[in-house]
């Protein structure tokens, strides 16, 4: 998903501040273009967020919302959970880029919880990174590991959120999400466009 | 590049509409940003609602703004004081309207303005003439408020120090409502005395995070309200 | 009223947090008695409020809620406005002494406007404080400077809270008020209960 | 005189008694108070509520007291994580209760507990199954849950440093939940690396004003969870 990712940093303004989900959205860091400065908050309370730290200088107190040892930049802060949040919940971080389960072709997100009887439910910063960020990009997988879609009519299981994913990257497209349907922005190398929709469980739609 | 400075005060607030909501910082003369509210004052902009704890002094600063014939109204808790003139005699004459809301009331609607809450609950002002007319609900047998959020399309605040990224500090109780008014604007523009290089300001002392700034104005010796009301000043100087 | 100002300041417990009126309730602070530390808040954002500074040693913008200069204690923290009014609004402040126009035998206080139609409303803190301190104190005389009570049956004046005062100090008496009725605790020397009666205008009760 | 600071751990959690509600901070291992939560487990109040944003991990600290059975409810935003065991096992055989709350709610519905709201609306998991049985309401067209305010009996809290006023500092990404855990509980009780003298913080960079701190417990050398989860251990040790 390397060049996904680097896919995502390039759509992501100079100057702009960005929450970057568990996972492979981490990845999206590693591929800021040359020139722009981002700025990375993550909801445990540091905006700022820097690389991996050298091995040897982890700091067990200084984690990302993963739990993995990171550093602070130079111009960083830290603050507390509720501070956090606001910043969160109050619409002042620009980009968010989350995983997905599922995503429907209105843009509702499903990425906390399959719905599975026994499963322990656990949501995080899921549910208030959707409602108050600007811009909700997922990147994931096109399908699932059985080859079933993730891009689908409705979401199966417990949203996330309802119609708030504006843009989807995936191994085998970009689609934006408008008016409550999808749009192909750009295919990936050697991706045709019935291919695409053989494995997309929603219509998809081009400008 | 991450980089929020602005060169002159007419520059940090060029873009003031008129009919804009501005939050202005401060507490009496702490912590209020005075060059920028006179810049706004030399921009013109009219028909302002300003959300400020006091209605200023003397003819300088927010008085001067208020005299100025920009402001249509005024939402704070204590709209007089000691040298306050120009808002009480415009008052009186029915020329300027005045929302008078309790300290704690005003700072927490502000809050929750940066904090995406449009409205929350509070004790504050029950049974009291500013709860009249807003709803009152129970929780566990006791009466409460609700309050709405305030958000402004502006702030004015000042800060001791700052840096390219729009982090800041302050001075001692010059905080104030400066902090908060800071996460509740659209545009939050910043005087500071000391403009840092980007690393100076310890990330655990930080009080604001720059993503609650957009412009950053260092004013290296801001004039003191207090002096200037004794020395019966007035703004704009040459009136 | 400087007696009545150290009656106040014997009555508060070691070690209580504090916030102390506009006007005659700062006295209270000069009569600490030795031995005990108390914590003064001023709401405009300091917790560990000094006395007055030594002249020529004023800073601007290190000042009370009165808006006069003040000192910070080794000790003392600073906040801003919602920080400072969870801690009045939230219950963690033991002791207000206030100021009042009147206050009813219920313990109902009016102190921010006197409803004239003229009069430019200003309310401050005050409606804050009487709603989330523990304890509000009211210091002052005890009628008006025509001789009209100030404790009475109903305030006239536009209220600051309902039944939130416990306690009366006046040049004349120390009144509590318990279960909506007054309660003499004190009379000042030289005054009889018949007296005090006479210009109260409320009954008065002794346990 | 004030003076918070307490002897041991036992005495700092000497009267948490059976049926409490208890706050405990941290984020991971990052802020969790360890030694004052084995001294809970030594101390063995049950029927507790635990507010924590997570479950904990291996068998020490946090997941320790789950496992010794002092814990009838959890409120939380994540109860899983790598190494936490011990809560789904227990909740899979249905054995302990959850209420799981979005982390940005988690942190307010804290908050306003310390700030005397006892109830606020948020967008956050409006149209979930996490706002199902709670009131919708409009603002501005835009539909908000209304969320309560949560209130500890007792907080459990690490910092940095602490005065014997109670004031705190933290330490970077460990600050997390704890300054609003101080602020909502009736009882703070706090364990700090470093006890310092009065006077030596500054008042300009104090996080939590000592006003929101009963206990000060210095613990000069807190274990760290992850060592002694790698190293499988176990509390009590003796077990």
């Amino acid at each position: 998903m390397a060049e996904v990712a680097q896919k995502v940093a390039a759509d992501i303004p100079d100057a702009s501040y960005v929450n970057l989900g568990i996972g492979i959205p981490e990845m999206v860091a590693g591929f800021v273009p040359e020139g722009r400065e981002l700025i990375y908050h993550t909801e445990n309370g540091l905006l700022g967020m820097g690389p991996t730290p050298v091995p040897g200088h982890e700091d067990p107190e200084l984690i990302n919302a993963g739990k993995k040892c990171v550093t602070a930049i130079p111009g960083a802060s830290f603050f507390h959970h509720a501070d956090s949040f606001m910043m969160i919940r109050g619409g002042h971080i620009d980009y968010c880029v989350l995983g997905a389960f599922q995503v429907s072709q209105e843009g509702d997100l499903a990425n906390w919880s399959t719905g599975e009887t026994n499963a322990i439910p656990a949501v995080g910063g899921a549910m208030d990174l959707v409602a108050g960020v600007k811009n909700i990009f997922v990147i994931t997988q096109h399908t699932t590991k059985t080859g079933e879609p993730k891009i689908v009519q409705q979401c199966t299981y417990p949203l996330t959120g309802k119609q708030v994913v504006t843009r989807i990257y995936t191994n085998y497209a970009i689609i934006d999400i408008r008016d409550k349907k999808l749009y192909i922005r750009e295919l990936a190398p050697g991706i045709e466009m019935e291919f695409l929709q053989q494995v997309t469980g929603a219509p998809l739609h081009q400008d | 590049m991450v980089n929020k400075t602005v060169a002159s005060a007419a520059d940090a607030v060029a873009d003031i509409y008129d009919g804009a909501t501005i939050l202005i910082g401060g507490f009496g003369e702490a912590g209020s940003p005075i060059e920028l509210i006179h810049a706004l004052i030399d921009q013109g902009a009219k028909d302002l609602t300003v959300v400020s704890n006091n209605t200023g002094s003397g003819q300088v600063g927010l008085a001067a703004l208020i005299a100025n014939r920009q402001v249509r109204k005024m939402i704070c808790s204590f709209p007089k004081s000691a040298n306050s003139v120009v808002f009480p005699e415009l008052y009186t004459r029915g020329e300027i309207e005045l929302e008078l809301v309790p300290q704690g009331t005003l700072a927490e609607r502000i809050r929750c303005g940066g904090a995406g809450i449009p409205a929350f609950y509070t004790p504050t002002s029950v049974n009291t003439p500013l709860a009249e007319g807003k709803e009152i609900r129970h929780f566990n047998g006791n009466p409460y408020v609700m309050e709405y959020a305030i958000r402004g399309d502006f702030a004015l605040v000042k800060s001791l120090k700052a840096d390219r990224y729009g982090n800041l500090v302050y001075h001692k109780t010059a905080r104030n409502f400066n902090p908060v008014m800071c996460t509740a604007a659209t545009t939050t523009i910043v005087q500071a005395k000391h403009l840092v290089e980007v690393g100076s300001l310890d990330p655990e002392t930080v009080i604001t995070p720059g993503i609650f700034v957009q412009r950053v104005l260092e004013v290296t010796h801001p004039m003191e309200e207090s002096v200037l009301v004794a020395e019966n000043r007035r703004y704009p100087w040459n009136r």
